[in-house]
């Protein structure tokens, strides 16, 4: 036997590839991993720390700040769990223009993704398909509420600004582009055989560890488990919807690949629905005291976010603040499982795993 | 220029000699400066941008913008580095890169040297960057730079093996290692030219030609989404720079030896085009292949290190093999006989 | 073979679609009315009812008021008024408590500068700031002076 | 200024006294209907401590509105038109309901306490309330020292099924800590919280990491903030705080080493 030396390599947190200040501690065997301990908190901003001193309106664009790249659905937990305490009722048109924005927000952060994971396995191109499609949603956002990535949109009770005229047929228009762009993606990687030899195989679990490890998201959902919020406890208005969970057999990158794929299809249908079914006019702000003061008592709820399960937990003493309000955040649950995942694996697995898990990393450290 | 070279060695021939090196150099120069200008401007145009276009005219000026930013750089050596070897490495890439241009011919009578071993000393030469690759990696003293020298020089040798005998069936069917007969013996139908009848060796040549170039998908050694930059991730200013000419000037190389070896070289495809000269379809062809290269930079997936090796050994090896007893099978039964 | 070569038509195609890229900063951006940048403030329309201040998620703003110069007005005028854009995250929240729209949103974005300083923002900038500034204010959380009622 | 505060101010008081008045009811028609259930004992002890400042707060400020209404804008006479139409509606939605048991997993809930109670420990559970505000949520405390087991034991038992763990809470409530797990069971989808207490001087709770892997991360995170021990965790260590850190920021009782930052 020949005596091979551990090479201790630290991977971020200033790499191209780990998604932000993430940083992992790899042992090495020439260049397969024998042992992998994740670090973070370099983007640790003590968000509910923060939030503890704020009210409630307040914490919102902190929300936007923890998953920078799906700001839309960490409004949305948010006032979910303080109408949820205090048993708000949402006007119609405000609860559809919430969703429209989440699915709108979950094709963005599905683009990101894509973009990003081919840029991690070495293809420059899709990165900027994915950006110029995801610019078109961006700047719909911006078009209603005036900001590109951290949105503040939402409010206890509703949303801050109803549609702006024509916003809406923008949106109507851009589903079956989406459509047309999602084909010309299929056909620019997804018959790729270098890219398909480099996720087939790749990072595999089965459900159970799955479980075990409390993934959500495409993370859990790549292993068969049929579990996604919007359909096994619907929130919002998703029951009104049609829409299928796309599940995956292996639990290896590739089934989570696909996964995304065809989420962001669901989520066009999701939206073309919700046009039809929207009223044409109401309210967008519901009637909610001036001081958004939730009763004693806590609350935990969750909702599925691009990333898995984003949840809210707040607990309160009936003052203007929370107590404690803590966020359940999927890309830090998530991200638990990758140190499993990568013994074994070599230096380039490891960025096709870590990207394949999806994580941002304002989310992991909030 | 193939006058010159039978006569005997005189102060005044080296002169010329010297002269005409350092024209090639220019050429050169000036060849690696705007191939990474296309390179931009192509993968920028392919990517739904438009690429450099603020330094000069129509950004032309952008690469002498970046070669003059790197010139006047801090030159930077890491402490704990090798120092010798650190210096020694991007000089020692770059001299065989250049030295490799010597034997190929561009027309009939456009040459610089004449050697009828002209492949092989093509490929023995070829193989002395690698080893510079691998003390850039090691004399860095950085785990990355490490890592990516490793991974070319695992690299480099089974790509080695799968070039040299994807060619033996083009030499088999010339008789000869000389790159000019090599270039004169295909005819001026485009089917007369060797990617053709070799079309085996042809595929296999181009993959481990790319691969060999360190190009995307086979960009391993410096991956910059797993090794940051792989073996130059400490150099910067002008070393980089020499790195980074190395890589273009075997862009040239490859291209140039390509379109020798299998695209019929500065034959027109019709003998009726022939009025064309011959170093326009040379260009032409050449900058074919660079085009190429630059197409599949803008869409490819970088493969895996193992997967790598794996297709190297297993596919392309036992390929170009074959290719060479068909050639061989082909010459006796139907040539020879 | 077939994918890699499917892959290369896309990229083959896209050198002659439409480019994404923009001239900014030669052009410069024209951002929708909702845009929210910069604020203009403006000093006559303040009441110096300190709700911006109070809302305000980073703590940014700091404001001081006099009383009326005018003896028979009561009430009092603003002093000084400050937003420092170094912790500023543009949230829309100070505008949408703003009573008398005396603070609101622009479409101006650019803030770099060379300094930190240059950052503090006093009331005569923020006044001065006042092109492009936002039509809609929408200001849900003012005031029933300005909505009617608890809505 | 002034009216807008004053105006303000009466609306809060209004709307508060709206809340409490409601809770007030559903509370009060909850006692009275679970009077028989034994585990309900803790929670009316403290439904009616909770109950009691609300009559306060409604009967105070009952008259504080009166005489101001004269003196008000027609906005806020609409706010109160708008008040009493909800109220209206509220009540008249929730009568219809009030005949009905006041939770629907109340049942699951005793189910599940006296499963605990048989199959691990008669006093390992020390409370246990449905929390309505939260889709009735069933809410267990567990004993501290029992809290492994019982664990154990909401994972593997095939009525409860609790497969996945989906989050962790630290909360300090000044008088002590707690840890807040949320269980779901993927199959029955049946959501429970379960709550351990700890004291404050040495916190400490049985780590749940050799049951649910999920509660690895998750309980660093929460001796990183809170200074909770999880003893039996694989891998003790700070995570969101630098290693030398000094305190755990979360904790009430926290000073930040300089407040200005």
């Amino acid at each position: 036997m020949i005596r091979t030396e551990e090479l201790l390599l630290n991977v971020g947190p200033q790499h191209p590839s780990t998604h932000g200040v993430f940083r992992i501690i790899v042992k090495l065997d020439g260049e397969v991993i024998t042992e992998a301990i994740p670090v973070m908190g370099y983007l640790h901003r003590g968000t509910e720390k923060l939030a503890e001193d704020l009210n409630f309106t307040q914490i919102i664009p902190y929300t936007d700040r923890m998953d920078y790249v799906s700001a839309m659905t960490n409004n949305y937990v948010l006032c979910h769990a303080v109408e949820t305490m205090m048993g708000l009722e949402i006007p119609e048109r405000a609860e559809f223009m919430r969703l429209i924005v989440m699915e709108l927000q979950r094709v963005a952060s599905h683009l990101v993704w894509w973009g990003t994971y081919l840029l991690d396995i070495g293809a420059m191109s899709p990165f900027l398909y994915a950006f110029r499609d995801r610019e078109i949603i961006i700047d719909l956002f911006n078009e209603l509420c005036g900001a590109r990535l951290t949105y503040n949109y939402m409010r206890v009770g509703g949303v801050k600004w109803d549609a702006p005229e024509g916003w809406l047929d923008k949106v109507r228009d851009f589903i079956p582009y989406m459509e047309k762009k999602l084909d010309e993606y299929n056909n620019l990687v997804g018959g790729n055989e270098i890219f398909l030899a480099r996720i087939k195989g790749i990072g595999k679990y089965d459900a159970q560890t799955a479980i075990d490890y409390g993934l959500s998201g495409a993370n859990l959902r790549c292993t068969g488990v049929d579990w996604d919020l919007r359909k096994a406890e619907p929130y919002s208005l998703y029951n009104r919807f049609e829409f299928d969970v796309p599940l995956g057999k292996t639990g290896d990158c590739y089934d989570r690949y696909l996964i995304r794929l065809e989420e962001l299809r669901q989520s066009l249908r999701i939206l073309k629905q919700a046009l039809e079914q929207m009223p044409s006019s109401g309210e967008v702000m519901g009637k909610v005291p001036r001081v958004i003061r939730p009763p004693a008592g806590e609350v935990y709820v969750r909702i599925e976010s691009p990333r898995g399960e984003i949840g809210c937990h707040i607990v309160s003493k009936g003052k203007a603040e929370p107590y404690r309000l803590k966020f359940r955040r999927p890309s830090f649950v998530n991200l638990q499982i990758l140190p499993k995942l990568l013994v074994g694996e070599t230096m380039t697995n490891l960025i096709t795993i870590l990207g394949g898990i999806d994580i941002v990393v304002g989310e992991v450290d909030a | 220029m193939g006058a010159w070279l039978d006569e005997s060695l005189t102060w005044g021939n080296a002169l010329i000699f010297f002269l005409w090196g350092v024209i090639l150099l220019t050429i050169v120069l000036g060849f690696v400066t705007y191939a990474i200008y296309f390179e931009r401007k192509v993968i920028g145009w392919m990517q739904l941008r438009i690429g450099p276009n603020r330094v000069g005219p129509l950004g032309l000026l952008q690469t002498v913008a970046d070669i003059f930013k790197l010139l006047i750089k801090e030159d930077t050596i890491p402490r704990k580095a090798d120092r010798v070897l650190f210096i020694l490495a991007p000089a020692l890439a770059y001299v065989p890169a250049f030295a490799v241009l010597a034997v190929i011919p561009y027309t009939q009578d456009l040459y610089f040297a004449d050697i009828n071993v002209g492949l092989l000393y093509y490929v023995a030469l070829s193989g002395i960057s690698t080893i510079a690759i691998v003390i850039g990696g090691w004399a860095s003293n950085n785990k990355y730079a490490l890592l990516g020298g490793m991974r070319s020089a695992a690299q480099m040798i089974s790509y080695e093996v799968p070039l040299v005998i994807s060619v033996v069936g083009v030499v088999m069917m010339t008789g000869s290692l000389n790159l000019r007969l090599i270039g004169e013996h295909q005819g001026n139908w485009f089917w007369e030219w060797n990617f053709l009848p070799q079309i085996i060796g042809f595929v296999v040549f181009i993959i481990a030609a790319v691969s060999e170039l360190n190009r995307t998908p086979f960009d391993l050694p410096e991956a910059e989404s797993e090794l940051v930059a792989g073996y130059h991730v400490e150099y910067s200013g002008f070393r980089f720079a020499f790195f980074m000419l190395t890589e273009y000037v075997y862009v040239y190389a490859i291209a140039a030896l390509t379109t020798v070896l299998f695209l019929g070289g500065w034959h027109p495809p019709a003998p009726f085009l022939d009025f064309v000269p011959g170093i326009v379809w040379f260009l032409l062809k050449f900058s074919c292949i660079v085009f190429f290269l630059f197409w599949l930079r803008a869409t490819m997936p970088r493969i895996r290190v193992d997967q790598l090796m794996g297709f190297g050994w297993k596919v392309l090896l036992p390929l170009a093999i074959l290719n060479v007893f068909i050639t061989a099978l082909y010459l006796e039964l139907f040539i020879k006989g | 073979m077939k994918g890699l070569l499917k892959g290369l038509g896309v990229t083959f195609k896209a050198m002659t679609a439409k480019k994404i890229t923009t001239s900014y900063p030669d052009v410069p951006f024209v951002m929708p009315d909702r845009f929210r940048g910069i604020q203009h403030f403006e000093p006559d329309k303040c009441i110096v009812c300190n709700q911006c201040a109070r809302i305000c998620p980073t703590e940014c703003i700091t404001l001081t008021g006099k009383a009326n110069p005018d003896p028979e007005k009561k009430g009092k005028v603003i002093d000084t008024y400050d937003i420092n854009f170094e912790i500023c995250i543009l949230c829309d929240l100070c505008t949408e408590v703003c009573p008398t729209e005396a603070i609101v949103m622009t479409n101006n974005f650019e803030l770099a500068s060379y300094s930190r300083d240059d950052l503090f923002k006093d009331r005569e900038w923020l006044d001065s700031n006042n092109h492009n500034v936002r039509k809609d204010n929408n200001n849900i959380g003012a005031p029933a002076a300005a909505k009617g009622g608890a809505k | 200024m002034s009216e807008n505060e004053e105006q303000n101010k009466e609306q809060n008081t209004e709307q508060n006294t709206e809340q409490n008045t409601e809770q007030n009811t559903e509370q009060n028609t909850e006692q009275n209907t679970e009077q028989n259930k034994p585990a309900s004992s803790a929670e009316q002890a403290e439904v009616s401590i909770s109950a009691e400042p609300s009559i306060v707060a409604e009967t105070t400020a009952a008259p504080a509105v009166d005489p101001e209404r004269e003196a008000k804008l027609k906005a806020a006479a609409e706010a109160r038109e708008a008040r009493a139409a909800a109220k209206a509606k509220a009540e008249s939605e929730a009568a219809p309901e009030e005949p009905k048991t006041p939770s629907p997993k109340q049942p699951l809930l005793d189910e599940t306490v006296a499963l605990i109670r048989s199959l691990v420990s008669e006093d390992a559970v020390e409370e246990a309330y449905i929390n309505e505000m939260n889709a009735h949520m069933p809410v267990i405390v567990v004993k501290g020292d029992c809290w492994s087991e019982v664990a154990q034991l909401m994972k593997t038992h095939p009525t409860l099924d609790c497969d996945y763990l989906r989050n962790v809470t630290g909360v300090d409530y000044e008088t002590h800590m707690e840890a807040v797990y949320h269980l779901v069971s993927l199959q029955s989808k049946q959501d429970y919280a379960m709550k351990v207490k700890t004291d404050r001087e040495t916190p400490s709770i049985a780590s749940a990491t050799p049951i649910w892997a999920t509660a690895n991360w998750n309980e660093r995170e929460i001796f990183d903030l809170l200074g909770i021990d999880f003893p039996g965790h694989p891998d003790m260590r700070r995570i969101m705080m630098p290693d030398d850190w000094v305190g755990h920021p979360l904790r009430k009782d926290y000073e930040p080493l300089d407040p200005e930052v």
